[in-house]
């Protein structure tokens, strides 16, 4: 069977397809006419976390809306379980969560409300109580979200991780506006995700005290004086 | 011209105003960025120059 | 796939109307532009019902445009759009679930107000009932059109002049065969195959349009 | 990949051709309006007004062959991506709103003795009009974004759009000037075609193709110069 299904965990039978590895091997990505990085690959196994680091503009974000599907790379491919992303981009995007700088949260919904249309999205019916649990938001359930604090806010969007499950979270700076409690409780759901076999690619600054994880420098990859393959090349 | 001179005179004044007019922009806009990259290349090629020298 | 299909639609219905009078307003553009006509134009009633389909076309056609950057921009701009390319669902389907949404905040008012106008103008009674077809088959065409042109501006400079600019020249066969429509039947002279090109303009663009405007989506993200 | 097929080449190529093709267009041009001013007959209807037809009709022409080669262009540029196809694309739109331009005014000129108005909504000048605003709305959406790359993505598929729209515009405006069709009003038609007509009409025609091959060559490499000094730019902020 294509896709491996991790048995006895959580994810066992969820709409996500379970997946042992997603890799990416020499990707180019050029963001309005600059080369943001090239050559670039990184490697996640099930369990695993990768943090991305470097200075701001080194394409952290950019990295990580290419592994979501969001950018189409240059040149270089990414694999999810061996088999190349490209030929079936669908399967690749129904597995994944990506938590981006906007929190895409509606203020004239309440909390719940938000939470319960992005379920309905991924098709999973989603426990939207016990997921508003997970980020202490249980008490604001039914709040407009334009009464919500920023931090209040951003918890709401990273319920959205627990609400559908998918096996691999692309986490771009969750802990930016977050307080020290609301950061212990994301570093519990993202160390509860790894021991159930998920995977995490986080771009963050704070020690989210995962331990294990691996990192990767952008810098390395940047080429600040290379053109873009654009018409500058001509 | 059987007096419609003034409809076909001016037709083909127009119609080359809007062509030269064209070309001319076409023109002026090339010199004038071929000017700029030249002046942009010669700044890197001194700052390169000092940062050498230091 | 259609249960997330139709919680996008009621989400954007009730964003619309907790949102207050998106509706309310375009219907009263409606009314109040197809007002100032006689007021510019005279009270003499054979010249209003003379011009009173083309009056009527071509203020719908303005009022769908006015509200197109409804569709997309809100969501581009607070990030619901990514998720929504990111979602398992198709993202033509979700492209067709949001111009619905649009069509029925925005279109259906306009042809529920048009039976009011077609009096204030004067139309001779025939009209009326052809009317309300052509619109039936015209406003979603429309704002499938307008939904394309929504789709490319997202992150334009002055982006809602730039709707306009893009998408009236597209709208142009839609005014012809509506007004042709409505004038068959106050003439007389039949009224079918108006009705019948309107309905092929419908077929067309819901397949065309949807493609060409979740196209947009995808390369609007940068 | 093709992603990388040498474009510089074709620039050299393109180059190497320019001369020869800016000598072309003037002799030909030159040659369409001796043709036409001088030696071609007076229309026994329309009289000497029909010389604006050498003029007119090629610009029409001219209006919808460069709008088909931005379409083209434009399909090339989203199906490979290959960054000459954007360039040959947003360089080719003035122009030809140029010669929809010359289209327009010149066919007014040409209504103006027969009907006594500047401007008569003929099916074929309509529908010129309404491509007209097509080139504008896609040279605005083409300037409309800070990153030139995106607002090549988005207008290379507004062509795309308006190129399957143009045919049913213009059946439409067809239709619409049937059904208002007030007895009066001659089609503007180009009389029946004398070989001594001809001519000029062909030399003109291709005079203007070479005049666009000419200035495209001349924008293309206008854009190629912008895009370095983007990138040297990019290149002092990052460096």
């Amino acid at each position: 069977m294509r896709a491996l299904c991790y048995i006895g965990g959580r994810f066992q039978g969820e709409p996500g397809i379970m997946s042992q590895s997603f890799s990416g091997h020499d990707l180019t990505c050029i963001r309005g006419e600059r080369v943001v990085f090239a050559g670039l690959g990184f490697e996640v196994a099930a369990g695993g976390a990768l943090i991305l680091t470097g200075p701001n503009g080194s394409g952290k974000s950019s990295l990580l809306r290419l592994m979501a599907g969001l950018l189409q790379p240059e040149a270089g491919e990414m694999r999810r379980d061996g088999a190349d992303v490209a030929d079936d981009p669908a399967v690749h995007r129904s597995s994944l969560h990506y938590v981006g700088h906007k929190d895409a949260v509606k203020p004239v919904l309440s909390a719940a409300e938000n939470l319960a249309f992005w379920a309905a999205m991924r098709g999973a019916a989603g426990a939207i109580e016990t997921s508003l649990d997970a980020l202490g938001l249980e008490r604001l359930a039914d709040v407009p979200a334009r009464f919500l604090s920023a931090g209040e806010t951003r918890r709401l969007s990273l319920a959205r991780l627990v609400a559908s499950p998918a096996p691999l979270w692309l986490l771009d700076e969750p802990t930016v506006v977050l307080d020290a409690r609301a950061v212990r409780l994301l570093a519990g759901l993202i160390a509860r995700h790894r021991a159930e076999g998920g995977m995490v690619v986080a771009a963050t600054h704070t020690e989210l005290g995962l331990g294990d994880e691996t990192r990767l420098e952008l810098a390395d990859f940047a080429r600040p004086h290379q053109p873009a393959l654009g018409a500058a090349a001509l | 011209m059987g007096g419609y001179g003034a409809f076909i005179w001016p037709s083909y004044l127009i119609a080359a105003a809007v062509l030269i007019g064209l070309l001319a922009q076409t023109l002026v806009t090339l010199w004038r960025r071929e000017r700029t990259l030249a002046a942009l290349r010669a700044t890197i090629a001194d700052s390169d120059a000092e940062k050498d020298a230091s | 796939m259609t249960a997330a299909l139709r919680q996008l639609v009621l989400r954007d219905l009730r964003l619309a109307l907790r949102q207050g009078a998106d509706a309310v307003m375009v219907v009263m553009f409606f009314v109040i532009t197809v007002s100032l006509f006689p007021l510019g134009i005279g009270p003499e009633l054979n010249v209003l019902a003379r011009i009173s389909a083309g009056v009527i076309w071509v203020t719908a056609l303005l009022a769908t445009m006015l509200s197109l950057d409804r569709i997309f921009q809100h969501d581009y701009e607070d990030g619901s759009l990514e998720l929504m390319i990111l979602a398992p669902v198709p993202l033509e389907a979700v492209v067709l679930a949001k111009v619905a949404a649009h069509w029925l905040v925005t279109g259906l008012p306009l042809i529920v107000a048009a039976p009011l106008l077609a009096v204030l103008m004067n139309m001779p009674a025939e009209g009326f009932a052809t009317l309300l077809v052509a619109m039936l088959l015209g406003t979603p065409t429309s704002s499938l059109i307008g939904a394309v042109g929504a789709a490319l501006t997202l992150g334009a400079r002055r982006g809602g002049v730039l709707v306009s600019l893009l998408v009236l020249p597209l709208y142009v066969p839609l005014l012809i065969f509506g007004v042709a429509a409505v004038d068959g039947a106050i003439t007389g002279l039949g009224v079918r195959p108006h009705l019948l090109i309107l309905g092929a303009m419908l077929a067309a663009a819901l397949p065309l349009a949807t493609w060409a405007a979740a196209a947009a989506l995808r390369q609007s993200q940068t | 990949m093709q992603r990388f097929a040498n474009p510089t080449r074709f620039m050299r190529m393109a180059n190497a051709v320019l001369p020869w093709c800016a000598a072309l267009t003037v002799v030909l041009i030159a040659a369409g309006l001796y043709l036409g001013l001088v030696r071609s007959p007076a229309d026994y209807q329309q009289g000497e007004t029909v010389r604006i037809m050498y003029v007119h009709v090629p610009s029409a022409w001219m209006a919808l062959f460069i709008y088909a080669s931005i379409a083209m262009a434009s399909a090339t540029a989203l199906i490979w991506k290959h960054p000459l196809a954007d360039l040959i694309a947003r360089a080719s739109a003035p122009v030809g709103a140029g010669f929809t331009l010359i289209c327009l005014i010149t066919g007014s000129l040409w209504g103006k003795p027969m009907w006594g108005t500047w401007w008569v909504w003929d099916a074929r000048l309509t529908s010129v009009l309404i491509l007209f605003f097509l080139y504008l709305g896609y040279i605005a959406l083409n300037n409309a974004f800070d990153d030139p790359t995106r607002g090549a993505r988005a207008a290379a598929v507004l062509a795309l759009v308006g190129a399957v729209n143009l045919p049913i515009i213009k059946f439409s405006v067809d239709w619409w000037n049937t059904l208002h069709q007030p007895a009066s009003l001659t089609r503007l038609d180009a009389p029946a075609i004398h070989s001594s007509m001809l001519w000029p009409l062909l030399a003109m025609a291709v005079g203007f193709t070479l005049f666009y091959v000419t200035v495209l060559i001349f924008r293309l490499r206008s854009e190629i110069v912008a895009a370095k000094i983007r990138n040297l730019r990019l290149v002092q902020i990052g460096g």
